[in-house]
């Protein structure tokens, strides 16, 4: 599964976009990225204000309980700050 | 509709006449620039950094660009948003709305304005004397959108 | 305050560049140009003549200039309305605001393009292909005014 | 008194300008209209459509009730249609 970090996110995380294994157990948004919190303390402080965490799965935003397969691109971003 | 996220500054000008090209039938052609300022609350602003996520962000250029003009009668639109460094005084964005009356033009440049602030995949980034800062969403600009449903 | 009543056309980059100068804390900067259109109701127009009171006029648009500075936190603003002998496609009228956030720019953009409409001393004429008439106010003119209010 | 015609207020009247003595007996704007109504048809036709006059005394907008002097500039014209 591709997976691709913008802004803060990206910084906290320290690097712009990565490949994983997206386990067996895990098919939504939200099960993404608490499984990416185990990967270490940089993703746990990228996803610390959850309120501030956008996500789009194929270049389309979706909330954050969207279904997702091993075949998506999943984009994680703060909220935009455009125009 | 012209849809560009581009590293380059743009003449106003040059972007009027692509969409009057030899047309005689528009009345009214509204833009909006929005620009880098060299201060934000209190600080002072050294350079902006804008980071995009490309592909993406003429996707949602584009689906804001087929709501307004879905809503007004439009005869022409553009929308570009610039992305790398920037410093205060460069142009940051432009919309240009072309119609034959004026409330459409002044309304969908408008509503356009609002729906980026909120919706396009672009990061501000800014240098100020007390160090670097991503800028944080306003809720108010989540109002400015609602403000149109 | 730029006001000018003109038989020239004008450049909108340049009016643009005359507000900004070296200016680095403008946030918006928004622009509305009327043009002639090549129809009117169903009539196609060949050309349209604009008569204007030459001296009243610009003290009426820098009185609706002043109005609009009075209302919203403008920096900068630029009108410009040319008069003599205009043809379909020709820019009648430009409107520019500076500000430092998008609202004030777009509403007294808006406010000043509701205004010259009724009270900047100006006339048309348009020739037509069933021949020369003078144009009649819009009581929707007025109501556009009104709403100001 | 310095008068000044507009738009087709000017052409009904055949002139751009002119100057005329004030009667002792007008010292209104409503005056006036009704005292170059007696000098002509041409002000007849130019005036017939009374909600279409608008007036302004020296460069000002006025009522039609407003009073004048014989040192003003008086400036006759439709609603405009700027813009």
């Amino acid at each position: 599964m591709n997976l691709i970090y913008f802004a803060y996110i990206r910084e906290s995380i320290g690097k712009s976009s990565e490949t994983i294994d997206l386990p067996d157990d895990v098919d939504t948004v939200n099960g993404l990225l608490k499984h990416l919190e185990t990967k270490g303390d940089n993703y746990k402080t990228a996803f610390a204000q959850s309120d501030l965490i956008r996500v789009a799965v194929n270049e389309e935003y979706v909330s954050l309980d969207r279904k997702i397969t091993g075949s998506d691109e999943i984009a994680i971003f703060p909220p935009m700050t455009g125009g | 509709m012209r849809i560009s996220a581009q590293a380059e500054d743009f003449d106003i000008s040059q972007e009027i006449n692509l969409l009057k090209e030899a047309r005689t039938d528009l009345g009214a052609i509204a833009t909006f620039t929005g620009l880098v300022r060299d201060i934000h609350g209190e600080k002072r602003v050294k350079k902006m950094t804008l980071e995009h996520f490309p592909g993406m962000a003429e996707k949602e250029l584009t689906k804001i660009g087929v709501l307004a003009s879905e809503r007004w009668p439009l005869e022409g639109l553009t929308i570009i948003h610039r992305y790398g460094e920037l410093y205060p005084g460069d142009n940051i964005v432009l919309v240009i709305t072309t119609s034959h009356h004026r409330e459409a033009a002044f309304k969908a440049a408008e509503f356009i304005m609002d729906w980026l602030k909120t919706d396009a995949p672009f990061w501000k980034k800014e240098e100020t004397e007390d160090g670097n800062h991503w800028v944080a969403a306003k809720s108010e600009d989540d109002n400015n959108k609602d403000r149109w449903n």
